[in-house]
């Protein structure tokens, strides 16, 4: 209406409900966006420098603390990475395990994210508590088989630290009796909703080719159309073996990303049933006899040269770029962290909206500081 | 456009096709809540198959079992029956330790100069501690376990650097708590224990928590003694206890001086009991214990390389914690330092 | 019981002449154009008291009185909306509310 | 209430006022409490509609944890933004709650239990819930904070944009009705669901004619609730205090028992209005056995009037926490939108269905000389074959008004709806220009 | 009773009086706006006293809940230029102030004063007209003023629209991140279809 000045408005680190301490600089136009700048760094823990001064096996425990929400996931990307380099040979039974906790980490991370960002548009928690509900469950199962609920340490170079309790697969069928209940009742509760619609549709539209220059991964690539997916682009472990779909949207917008994440939960879910059929005729044990010990983890020299391994997280593709120079410690560490790749174009997405939206828009990224900062 | 990879396919999610929308989704939505809300008064949840009823455990009244497998900090075992506890000190938990805070010292023959397969000051910094269990895996003698209790709650900080004194437990306390994991270990270890006490002399493998605590108490009783010696104004007064009439006179004083020093240590935390305290142990005694322990410091194998600046440098100048624990941990690390030469 | 016998009829109009001539004093003397306009407003009021006084005191059963303070409070609604709307038409062009500096006619 | 206090002391005057007195102190005393039981049973409903239990610690079941909050209030320290107008800043608060209570004044508790019968209640009600909206810019303005200030604009521009609807959604009941009086609208609902009390000779009273079924009435009373709904800032329209955005809306820089004041007045506004609303819509206290209780013994009829209203208001703010539990929140242009594009027709064509009941049941047929309800074309009376049986007319009026209203409701839900095959752009486009007012 | 009546009209006229001359002379302008709304308040009051209740609900109605925000919005949208510092009253105006003290000292008091108003016998129990008979008023005699007000005031509302509305196209709208890929494409595809004209490129 009136000739308004921009004015600059800061979504500050203490902001409620930024996903941990981030900064937003928005500079607004009355209520419409011009210009969003995020500011990170606040979360630094210099992760990779620690790598230089760690050897291989005491990196395990630190990748636990890059994205906090889903460990398992973080633990199979340097896991691969390093069985890569140094050609460890990992058995079968280990490999399904893996997949196993690897897909209970995606049905855990996405019934999160979908909590969350319903909760940035002001459902008052009862989304997040159904999906905590389920989360909670899920962390239980990690508890049992690795010790620790989010900071789990389970993989080993060629294999996991032990087996699986003989009480978790009774656990683990409940829970699969309980899963597609919970997805059923999440499509039903907001799938429908018009003020979900109202507030989603047609809102922080990344185009696709925008994602792909921008080069981000995961659900975020996968809703605006490209279908990107490590796990079939480049199948690792014995993802080759287990048939799966792969979501994609059409439009980009924060209803696509909500609507791939539910159906990625259920093609998890579709793995994880194929896993447990065939866990109990699996062969080898839990770890590569050869490094079965945690002598030899601990004493591992991979050869002198680089590998570059990758993972599908459910944030996206999570890479490990390793630099060896033959001693038991990594020359030059590096991590692709998706989160971080994935926040760069918020700028784009926001410019234009309202600033109700920008909140909602990074909640539909589904990002994790620790990720991003490192 | 659907791309088809080799098992499986890569479809387009259905947005919903454009219809009138008269808040049926909306009233769905409703649906569901209710139904919630009518099981939530009749159903409690307790088996992961049911994804309705109330969730919630009242914690201090009700608890979750703790799976086995469940690690938060790290315990020493010692042996029920002999007092003896298991750790040799062979330094390699404080090598594999990520965040680097077991600090240790082997113990020394006193008559001989030679160093003895037992450990003499032990000290973990649990505030800085991430859990990772990688001590209990890599340790050859099972001496290190990662314990169930979590309820460690402090207002001091300088009570997060737990000593030996209070990082013992019984074996039949493990046993209770990871009854399986022990059984595999079990026989291992004691075998190892057996060959160790052989090559300990006097007392020095002695778990100060098996002389105060009688060697028929329960493990319970250790426990709480140990849950109860957490606070730092009990935790001056526990080693209080008078010293035991059949001590020898040389163990008498070590004794004494371990406890000198917690007291010196604590001093800051609790000036009032402290001095009192201390009225009774003369206080040069106080002074010369750490340099004693320094200097029973035997040479061992090489550890990790630290560097002297970055590990000098590494003790945070402004750092809270007591002032003659920073001297402590310099003194320990110019030891291993010097060792490595 | 009623008004009309315990307060006579020209103390409530003094009264409301009184709040008149605020207002007037207000409009008059105001810089700011809002200023003015709240003048107004009182003056308006005044008027719809004189109203309702001389209704419920001189023919209390014939209801012109009150439907004629109905029609001055629509007029003065409708006058209020349009003079704050040219008021902020003003603002926007010539950055000022103050009645004296926007007394110029030229563009 | 006032009678029997009469005959018992003596001159009259004392006695208005100590009647008076009575009245208040009972308001000042039942409403806080109300407010505090509202606070318990909002967090108890909405935690077990998450599979929670809700606070249990504080009291039995948690009851006093309202009272525990209470405390919490009176010994958190008040400040004062230092920059801030001091006296507009304290005085915020008591002109958005003052008029909550001062609503209280007229809506009857029960049957013969109204503080006060003036015939004019429902304008009342509605000019004053509206002073509030004058408390709240207030607020924004006097903490001299910037997110306030917004936040405090946004509020008033809802709560006026949604009062109109509401004011005319309350008006097409006058209309239907006839009387502006609070205490009358529980007689007119008697009798059966549509028919009213016209076979009240032949069925006896069942006490269910509220106005809710008749199409006038449900859909006056889905516009008065969506309006209450954003007049109290609840769940689908409680963008003033969204807290994912400006941080507290205009209370941000209110603490202690300023912002427990606040509080209140919101809590008690959206109390009495659905007080209103199950008074207007839901037939007051009227339930199967009340009208015989009432005729039976009147004290004891009283008190279950006053139990039956207070469980429908109780209802309709359960529904309110309902839907705080189900659903996300509107943009502020989108509430606009959808209180300018879509509420406010939808009430101006009830008003319409509710003149054309009115004409179809007074429409005079036989001889009717100097009735003004009639006009003959060509001679004959167009709605002449109506007879002058009620029940008829009311059946008639009744399908009349529901293909109306039905006709409306779904053509405002197309026209506002957003065109089929957009391209990502124009999404972008509806969005950005705010356009998409329904998806 | 009736001293009691006395004591109430006195009160408020006081309160009105002092609320139109804090209205007057307040310096802050937002103080000036909530010191007029305690002035309505007080006059509705009065209106009540004076059993036109009717119009006491719709003063609070109008006046307090409609022209008074009104009022504050205009003020915040005006606000940041018209600070404190600024002259509130013009230089001249005690003229004005005699004006207005002339007017009324001399001008109304005395006349209202004199003339003896032919007020209803005290007692007389006259039927006092309420609301269904201005509602019916307002249908027979006064039907045309009806309609001729609402006229005015849909002129009214329409006008203040036009006035206060800037037109959305000279608002600089920023292009959201689709809308700006739409463009680039249809610009590109032209380019493809016409290479030959040179296409002057359309600053961004």
């Amino acid at each position: 209406m009136l000739k308004t000045q921009e004015l600059q408005i800061n979504i500050g680190p203490q902001h409620p409900s930024t996903h941990g301490v981030f900064r937003l600089v928005v500079t607004v136009d009355g209520e419409t966006i011009v210009d969003l700048k995020p500011v990170f760094g606040y979360l630094h823990r210099n992760h990779e420098q620690l790598a230089e001064v760690s050897t291989y096996i005491q990196m395990m425990p630190f990748t636990d603390r890059l994205d906090y929400f889903n460990s398992m996931a973080n633990n199979f990307g340097l896991a691969i990475a390093v069985e890569k380099l140094a050609g460890i040979e990992v058995p079968q039974r280990a490999n399904y395990i893996r997949v196993l906790m690897a897909e209970l980490t995606r049905i855990l991370n996405h019934a999160a994210a979908v909590a969350f960002m319903i909760n940035d548009m002001g459902a008052w928690q009862t989304p997040l508590a159904f999906g905590m509900r389920e989360r909670e469950k899920i962390l239980d199962l990690f508890e049992m088989a690795s010790g620790a609920r989010m900071m789990c340490n389970y993989f080993r170079f060629g294999g996991i630290v032990r087996d699986l309790p003989p009480d978790f697969m009774p656990l683990l069928n409940d829970l699969m009796k309980a899963l597609p209940t919970f997805f059923d009742e999440t499509e039903r509760l907001l799938r429908e909703n018009e003020i979900l619609l109202l507030r989603s549709e047609g809102v922080g539209i990344l185009p696709k080719e925008v994602a792909a220059s921008y080069s981000v991964t995961g659900p975020v690539l996968r809703a605006s159309g490209v279908p990107y997916d490590v796990r079939k682009a480049e199948p690792y472990s014995v993802y080759n073996e287990l048939d799966f779909d792969v979501p994609i949207g059409s439009v980009g917008d924060i209803y696509d990303r909500f609507l791939v994440r539910i159906e990625e939960m259920r093609q998890s879910y579709r793995i994880v049933q194929q896993v447990i059929e065939r866990l109990p005729d699996t062969t080898g044990g839990h770890i590569n006899p050869a490094m079965a010990s945690i002598g030899k983890q601990k004493a591992l020299k991979p050869p002198v040269g680089d590998v570059y391994g990758r993972v599908e997280t459910p944030k996206g593709e999570l890479g490990f770029y390793i630099v060896s120079d033959g001693s038991a410690r990594p020359y030059r560490y590096k991590v692709r962290a998706p989160s971080f790749i994935n926040l760069t174009p918020i700028g784009d997405m926001c410019r234009g909206h309202k600033v109700a939206d920008v909140v909602v828009i990074l909640g539909s990224i589904d990002i994790v500081l620790g990720e991003v900062d490192r | 456009m659907t791309v088809e990879f080799d098992r499986g396919k890569a479809y387009v999610v259905d947005r919903g096709q454009p219809k009138l929308r008269a808040g049926q989704g909306m009233i769905a939505g409703l649906d569901v809540v209710i139904r919630h809300f009518f099981s939530a008064f009749t159903k409690k949840l307790e088996t992961p198959d049911e994804t309705s009823g109330v969730f919630t455990v009242q914690y201090p009244e009700e608890r979750l079992a703790m799976p086995e497998a469940f690690r938060n900090f790290p315990i020493l075992l010692f042996d029920d029956t002999t007092g003896q506890e298991l750790c040799t000190s062979c330094f390699q938990c404080e090598r594999i330790c990520p965040p680097q805070v077991i600090h240790m010292t082997q113990a020394v023959d006193p008559t001989t100069g030679k160093p003895v397969p037992a450990v003499a000051e032990f000290m973990i910094e649990y505030d800085a501690c991430m859990s990772c269990g990688l001590c209990a895996e890599v340790c050859p003698f099972d001496a290190i376990k990662m314990d169930h209790d979590f309820e460690l709650a402090t207002d001091d900080r300088a009570g997060m650097t737990v000593r030996k004194a209070d990082l013992d437990r019984p074996v039949s306390y493990y046993e209770t708590i990871a009854p399986t994991r022990w059984a595999e270990v079990k026989d291992g270890a004691y075998k190892k224990l057996q060959g160790n006490i052989k090559r300990r002399s006097g007392s020095i493998g002695l778990s100060p928590r098996a002389a105060t605590a009688p060697k028929k108490a329960a493990p319970a009783a250790a426990k709480p003694a140990a849950g109860v010696a957490k606070p730092v104004a009990v935790k001056t007064a526990m080693p209080m206890a008078a010293p035991g009439k059949n001590m020898s006179e040389e163990k008498l004083a070590r004794l004494l001086s371990i406890r000198a020093a917690n007291v010196a240590k604590a001093g800051g935390a609790a000036p009032a009991e402290a001095e009192e305290v201390l009225a009774t142990a003369d206080t040069d005694d106080v002074a010369e214990a750490p340099a004693a322990v320094a200097a029973a410091r035997p040479v061992s194998s090489g550890g990790i390389p630290f560097s002297a600046d970055n590990l000098l440098g590494g003790v945070p100048a402004n750092t809270t914690m007591a002032e003659d624990k920073v001297e402590r941990l310099k003194s320990i690390r110019s030891g291993n330092l010097a060792r490595r030469g | 019981m009623n008004m009309v016998d315990a307060v006579p009829l020209p103390w409530v109009l003094a009264v409301a002449a009184g709040l008149f001539c605020i207002g007037l004093f207000g409009a008059l003397s105001r810089r700011n154009t809002v200023g003015i306009l709240l003048g107004v407003e009182l003056m308006l009021n005044a008027v719809n008291l004189n109203l309702i006084a001389f209704w419920r005191y001189l023919e209390p059963n014939v209801v012109a009185g009150q439907v004629f303070a109905l029609f001055i409070i629509t007029v003065a609604a409708a006058e209020a909306a349009v003079g704050l709307a040219m008021i902020i038409a003003i603002y926007r062009t010539r950055l000022t509310v103050n009645a004296d500096e926007v007394d110029s006619l030229k563009g | 209430m006032l009678q029997f206090l009469e005959n018992i002391f003596g001159p009259s005057w004392i006695v208005s006022l100590i009647a008076f007195l009575i009245s208040t102190t009972v308001i000042l005393i039942v409403t806080p409490v109300t407010f505090m039981m509202m606070t318990w049973f909002e967090r108890r409903i909405v935690a077990r509609m998450q599979d929670r239990l809700g606070p249990n610690r504080v009291g039995p079941a948690g009851l006093l944890q309202a009272v525990a909050d209470g405390v919490k209030m009176f010994t958190k320290e008040n400040i004062t933004p230092r920059a801030a107008d001091k006296w507009v800043h304290l005085i915020a608060p008591l002109v958005a709650t003052g008029p909550v209570i001062f609503l209280f004044a007229v809506i009857p508790w029960g049957y013969g239990l109204s503080p006060v019968d003036i015939n004019v209640s429902v304008l009342f009600v509605i000019a004053v819930s509206s002073i509030s909206a004058v408390g709240l810019m207030m607020g924004g303005w006097g903490s001299n904070n910037k997110f306030a200030l917004l936040g405090a604009m946004r509020a008033v521009a809802q709560m006026v944009s949604y009062e109109i609807p509401a004011v005319i959604a309350l008006l097409s009941m006058v209309l239907f009705t006839g009387t502006m009086n609070l205490n009358k609208y529980t007689e007119l609902q008697g009798g059966l669901p549509i028919l009213g009390n016209t076979l009240k000779d032949v069925i006896p009273d069942l006490g269910l004619g509220w106005f809710v079924f008749t199409p006038i009435g449900l859909v006056g009373f889905m516009i008065f609730f969506i309006c209450i709904l954003s007049e109290g800032e609840r769940t689908p329209f409680d963008i003033p205090e969204a807290d994912s955005e400006i941080v507290a809306g205009y209370m941000t820089e209110y603490s202690g028992m300023k912002f427990a004041v606040f509080y209140m007045g919101q809590f008690l506004f959206n109390y009495a209005l659905s007080m209103v609303a199950s008074i207007i819509f839901l037939g007051g206290w009227n339930f199967p056995g009340i009208p015989q209780l009432i005729s039976i013994a009147p004290p004891i009829g009283a008190l279950a009037s006053a139990v039956v209203l207070g469980a429908k208001a109780w209802f309709l703010f359960f529904v309110m926490i309902w839907l705080r539990g189900a659903f996300p929140r509107l943009r502020m242009d989108q509430l606009m939108a959808f209180a300018w594009k879509f509420l406010l027709p939808l009430a101006l064509i009830n008003i319409l269905s509710a003149a054309l009941w009115l004409t179809i049941m007074l429409w005079c047929t036989g001889d009717c000389t100097q009735n003004p309800w009639v006009f003959t074309v060509g001679g004959i009376n167009p709605l002449g074959w109506l007879g002058n049986s009620p029940v008829l007319r009311q059946l008639v009026g009744f399908v009349l008004t529901a293909i109306i209203n039905a006709g409306a409701f779904f053509w405002l839900l197309n026209v506002n709806r957003r065109p089929a095959g957009e391209t990502p752009a124009d999404l972008a486009r509806d969005q950005a220009f705010g356009t998409a007012s329904l998806p | 009773m009736n001293i009691l009546i006395m004591v109430i009209f006195v009160v408020l006229a006081a309160f009105t009086l002092a609320a139109g001359v804090m209205v007057v002379t307040v310096k802050n302008i937002i103080h000036a706006a909530l010191w007029l709304i305690a002035s309505f308040f007080s006059v509705a009051a009065m209106y009540l006293l004076m059993e036109a209740e009717f119009i006491a609900i719709v003063q609070v109605l109008v006046y307090v809940g409609a022209i008074s925000i009104l009022v504050l919005f205009a003020i915040m949208l005006t606000r940041h230029v018209t600070g404190e510092g600024v002259r509130q009253l013009y230089k001249r105006w005690w003229i004005a102030l005699i004006v207005a003290a002339a007017l009324f000292g001399v001008l109304i008091v005395p006349t209202v004063f004199n003339y003896e108003w032919a007020v209803q016998p005290s007692g007389a129990q006259i039927s006092i007209a309420s609301t269904v008979e201005i509602g019916t008023a307002f249908m027979r005699e006064y039907l045309l003023p009806f309609e001729v007000a609402s006229v005015l005031l849909l002129v009214a509302l329409i006008g203040a629209i036009v006035i206060a509305f800037e037109e959305r196209s000279t608002r600089r709208r920023v292009l959201t991140l689709a809308e700006e890929v739409e463009q680039r494409r249809q610009r590109n595809e032209s380019l493809r279809l016409a290479p030959t004209t040179h296409a002057s490129e359309t600053s961004e």
